[in-house]
């Protein structure tokens, strides 16, 4: 057999693939079944968040990163407001603060509970899927009690949040709370105990700590190979520093080292919303001084005199430029890692440009190190367990 | 005349067999459907009919009217042809099956010999369709089907060899008969070993969940059968459900002592001795069908070189320990 | 360490190179010119006290009509070690719209340098494969300039595909009605 | 249709009842009772293809689940779309995105349906920007709309049975080949051969 005329076989995996998360588009060359080059291909989600909201002001532009990370909605809203916030120097009532930590931490387990439904259903697992998404369905609900939505709450403002939390809601979501564990448990016999599941996770799709940061890997993606880095502990915004939990950490960096980190954090979201229910304070829920949206071509008021600058070119006429640009950059800490917001203000009511630097973005570009060298079922659960979400990816 | 009458009768005795067959199959997808949506803590199908009765019925009916894609890229007739191989071989095994004493459309001395030959050759139909469709995730599924097949082929083979030594026949009918003396009128106790090889290597045979590597969705998007659309698509799936109902009948003849009553039953409660041995059989073969669909909604997916690695170095091995382990016992008593 | 700190240590490594610094909000930004941003970002990471082992975020700018070089690559650093964070700024002018890559020193920047190309043109001189990421190989324009319009139709500069797809449409919508 | 009816009546010349329309006496009989048969099947077993675009497609899984199991009324995914009945187009289609949708929609068979869930897919939502397309049915025809950002799934369990009502008044012969092979023939940048399918077979 004359060996030189043989090729690699390309496969396109994707945009429409049941195992991609939505419209993630691979290009395998694989030889057998063993992958030679993994090339990603995104953006067909591409939505234009980022030039839209230029054309949208500070509030109405809140609506536009729901639909970022569709699965985590309630987090991306906080992230947007608390970079608004510290743009203006707003300061958020307490009540709200914990109402915000609440609800985002609700978000996570939900954001989580679809992970290890697809994630398993990846693998092969179908019924954890189904199992996952009853646990899930009851969240929403809760969701539904107290923002009126699903899955797209818009619930913070910038300031606070829009309504109260009332005491059925928490009875309904203390209840589920004290369940929840035994749940995690529940999926933990059907998956953790599974030969074929720890066969199909030990040792495969393996990322060091050294290369982890230098991909720039965040949240448990990040923590699985061994790294402490959690925007609750090290930047904390809300009302994570006044509540009291770990950081679940990984060795190895497999698959499943990932897998445990989101197993362990369900646990840690659910002391923590048990700790922020104990402490809920009483009082406002949204700041005085946030904008209202009725008026949304009032511009931002930024006191001028919070700026320090200092310039080192003579030639240049650039003082008032600076002080007409000012920007800040916000991050919490996502179900997916670190989310960003980059805004910069030109004191109108607009942004002037609204950068959302997006985890699964991130951890998308780590598939080709990844799949290389894997088998392609091996592909479909490293798709799995970085989690990303596409809506988020391509913006 | 005794041939004529002959050919009369085995026509008449096939078509009432295909007729059942049928049936079976149809109401296999609509008993999985049910099963797994109760393992999963919903209802199934509820709507078509009552509790959805006739959802089978309609779903043949829609595959049978839909459009029939032959895609311009396929090498057309062994496209055409790979769905009839796969349904006349997944067929044709159950000529030699009996389903209870004497109820057997042909009575031939070599039948397991004869299942398993016919059962390898509906694995043609597999490659013929991944090769044919020009599409890269049907020829994948097809490879993955003819390496796991040939794998599994032998473990499942081997672990009838006991079964074989200890009936002194290859004949289905007198494999059943055989079983009488032994405890609980069944292979099972003896042979538990084999009975476990053959049972992981029927849900290999079958393309079964944890086993379903030819057609995962999530990796394959529906394997060897990607391109097939309309009636040629829904053949595929007759075979596939075929071939499950010809394996857990092989399981019940060979290791669960076919039609016949467990005597320790008969002892307890007389009265079920009426009962005919073919509700036995379709029980056992009922069994072993609950079996594949509970095992569809409890476990994952192997990898592909687990998979192997599991025939190779496990089942095999395994099947051959228990050959030795009975022709020893087989040779001193 | 406090970013005020951090920036003086900067300047009096890179004395001819930092163009000015301003802090808002407890953040510092550091604007730079561009011939040695790498050099600057090396000096970040490497330095043992500093130690920007981390990129969180690489992005630019577009401040048509307010300053002259036109565009800012913006850098986000953070050190995981230390816990803080800089940004850094470099001006890129219109004209020979080009700055160097950090692909090889943050594996990152690899997907955020095509993004910042696939959305305003910037050429990230020594990238390994800088192409369109977001938008398909073929689109006109870079939309987050803003001179780019915002809302869908595009007009001459859509997509070709798809209006060859809304042309094909067009055909059956004709025979529907 | 007419070599169907022959099939089973030879000798009935066809009338002209009115200028250009011939119609072979009670012939509908036969007819009407596959058509029922046919459109009882079809609506019984929708089968949409697997294929999500954006955060309507969370609910359309939420929908599959437990909770509101579309398994109940036969719908069950299917991966392929060679398999698959109706598409529910569930999120925002950008326009890098809908040269795919295009092709999808020519490869699964006749008779086909699409279901724009959501308001992306119906008309654009808020998404009015440079790179989504305003509706999907700027380029494929649909069915049947459903609004909502995203629906919840009962809309979407609404949306299918709205489909359901809709395929039951349908004759079985009614020529839907206006949405699908026509484009085909038309269309200029090759989806001919990207939807794989023969051509001579749709002359047939």
């Amino acid at each position: 057999m004359n060996l030189e005329n043989t090729k690699e076989l390309i496969i396109n995996m994707g945009p429409q693939h049941p195992a991609t998360h939505g419209v993630l588009r691979l290009v395998l060359e694989v030889e057998g079944e063993v992958i030679k080059r993994c090339i990603p291909y995104i953006g067909y989600l591409h939505r234009g968040v980022e030039k839209l909201s230029e054309d949208l002001t500070y509030v109405q532009s809140l609506p536009l990163t729901d639909r970022l990370d569709y699965l985590s909605s309630m987090v991306n809203n906080v992230g947007f407001c608390i970079a608004v916030e510290k743009l203006m120097g707003i300061e958020v009532p307490l009540r709200a603060k914990f109402i915000r930590t609440i609800l985002s931490e609700m978000a996570r387990i939900c954001s989580h509970l679809v992970w290890i439904a697809t994630h398993a259903l990846d693998i092969g697992a179908m019924t954890v899927f189904l199992y996952a998404m009853r646990d899930r369905e009851k969240l929403l609900e809760l969701f539904e009690m107290v923002t009126g939505a699903r899955l797209t709450v818009s619930y913070p403002r910038v300031g606070g949040v829009r309504c109260d939390i009332n005491e059925e809601f928490i009875n309904e979501l203390s209840d589920f709370i004290n369940k929840f564990p035994e749940r995690v448990e529940e999926y933990e016999t059907l998956i953790d105990k599974n030969r074929v599941w720890l066969k199909r996770t030990k040792g495969v799709g393996v990322i060091t700590a050294e290369e982890a940061i230098n991909w720039g890997l965040t949240g448990p993606t990040l923590r699985g190979s061994g790294v402490y880095y959690d925007v609750r502990k090290f930047f904390p915004y809300d009302a994570y520093d006044m509540v009291d939990f770990e950081v679940p950490i990984g060795k190895n960096g497999d698959i499943y080292d990932r897998y445990k980190c989101r197993m362990l954090e369900f646990r840690q979201s659910a002391r923590i919303i048990k700790q922020c229910i104990e402490k809920l304070p009483e009082g406002a829920i949204l700041a005085e001084e946030s904008p209202k949206i009725r008026m949304p071509s009032s511009p931002l008021k930024i006191d001028k005199n919070d700026i320090q600058f200092e310039i080192y070119v003579e030639d240049r006429n650039i003082e008032d430029f600076i002080k007409k640009f000012t920007d800040v950059y916000a991050s919490v800490e996502a179900p997916r890692g670190e989310l960003g917001f980059y805004i910069v203000c030109d004191d109108s009511a607009k942004p002037y440009r609204m950068r959302v630097r997006a985890p699964s973005f991130v951890h998308a570009g780590v598939l080709p190190k990844l799949c290389e060298g894997a088998l392609i079922a091996d592909v479909i659960a490293n798709i799995g367990s970085i989690d990303i979400v596409l809506g988020e990816c391509d913006r | 005349m005794d041939t004529l009458y002959l050919i009369a009768v085995t026509i008449i005795k096939t078509a009432i067999y295909f007729g059942l067959l049928m049936l079976h199959v149809a109401y296999a997808t609509y008993a999985e459907r049910k099963v797994i949506g109760h393992i999963q803590l919903r209802l199934g199908p509820m709507v078509v009919g009552p509790h959805g009765i006739l959802q089978p019925i309609a779903d043949i009916i829609k595959l049978i009217f839909k459009e029939d894609i032959i895609p311009s890229a396929v090498d057309r007739r062994i496209f055409t042809i790979a769905p009839l191989i796969s349904l006349t071989a997944a067929l044709s095994t159950f000529a030699v099956i009996p389903v209870s004493e004497g109820w057997v459309i042909s009575d031939i001395n070599v039948g397991i010999l004869y299942v398993l030959g016919i059962a390898g050759i509906g694995i043609y139909g597999i490659i013929f369709a991944g090769w044919s469709s020009n599409s890269k995730y049907a020829f994948l599924g097809g490879l993955r089907s003819a390496a796991q097949m040939i794998s599994y082929e032998v473990a499942l083979a081997m672990s009838l060899v006991g079964v074989i030594l200890m009936a002194e026949s290859f004949n289905l009918t007198e494999i059943v008969n055989k079983q009488a003396q032994y405890p609980m009128g069944m292979f099972l106790l003896p042979q538990i070993i084999g009975y476990f090889v053959f049972v992981v290597a029927m849900l290999a045979e079958t393309n079964r969940v944890p086993f379903d590597l030819p057609e995962a969705e999530t990796e394959l998007v529906a394997g060897y059968f990607v391109e097939y659309s309309g009636i040629r698509f829904s053949l595929f799936y007759l075979a596939e459900y075929l071939a499950m109902f010809c394996m857990s009948a092989l399981a019940t003849i060979c290791f669960w002592g076919g039609w016949t009553v467990p005597p320790f039953l008969v002892e307890i409660f007389p009265f079920i001795g009426i009962i005919p041995g073919v509700v036995w059989f379709l029980l056992k073969v009922y069994f072993h069908m609950f079996l594949f669909f509970w095992l569809r909604g409890t476990l994952p997916r192997y990898r592909y070189d687990q998979l192997m690695s599991i025939g190779w170095k496990v089942l095999i091995p395994l099947a051959l320990i228990n050959i030795v382990i009975t022709s020893i016992i087989k040779y001193y008593s | 360490m406090n970013p005020t700190e951090i920036v003086k240590r900067l300047k009096d490594s890179f004395p001819e190179e930092i163009l000015w610094y301003r802090c808002f909000r407890n953040e510092c930004d550091v604007t730079v010119k561009k011939e040695k941003n790498r050099e600057i970002l090396l000096y970040l990471k490497n330095t043992p006290s500093l130690e920007f082992d981390y990129l969180i975020d690489l992005t630019a700018v577009d401040y048509l009509g307010f300053r002259e070089p036109r565009f800012d690559v913006v850098y986000h650093l953070m050190s995981i070690k230390h816990r803080h964070r800089i940004r850094i700024k470099a001006e890129v002018p219109e004209q020979g719209c080009c700055i160097s890559s950090v692909a090889d020193i943050w594996k990152t920047a690899d997907w955020f340098e095509r993004e910042c190309f696939d959305m305003f043109g910037i050429i990230f001189k020594g990238h390994p494969d800088l192409r369109r990421i977001l938008l398909p190989e073929d689109w006109n324009g870079f939309p987050l300039r803003k001179d780019y319009p915002v809302h869908s139709d595009l007009g001459d500069k859509e997509w070709k595909t798809y209006r060859e797809l809304k042309e094909a449409a067009r055909g059956w919508k004709d025979n529907e009605s | 249709m007419s070599g169907l009816i022959k099939i089973f009546d030879n000798h009935t010349e066809a009338v002209e009842v009115e200028k250009g329309v011939t119609v072979v006496p009670a012939a509908n009989t036969i007819i009407t009772t596959i058509d029922k048969i046919a459109s009882w099947g079809r609506r019984s077993s929708l089968w949409p293809l697997t294929f999500g675009l954006a955060c309507c497609a969370i609910e359309m899984m939420a929908a599959g689940a437990s909770h509101y199991d579309l398994d109940r009324f036969g719908v069950i995914f299917r991966a392929s779309p060679r398999q698959a009945d109706v598409m529910i187009v569930a999120g925002t289609v950008s326009k890098k995105m809908a040269p795919v949708v295009v092709n999808l929609y020519h490869q699964m068979p006749e008779p086909r349906y699409v279901i724009a869930m959501g308001s992306c897919a119906c008309s654009g939502g808020i998404f009015n920007t440079y790179s989504t397309v305003q509706g999907v049915d700027e380029i494929l025809p649909v069915d049947v709309y459903i609004p909502g950002c995203p629906p919840r799934p009962e809309a979407l369990i609404e949306g299918i049975l709205n489909l359901q009502e809709k395929i039951k008044n349908e004759s079985y012969y009614r020529e839907r080949c206006l949405s699908g092979v026509c484009l085909i023939e038309n269309s200029k940048f090759g989806a001919k051969d990207e939807s794989h399918r023969n051509s001579e077979e749709i002359k047939r």
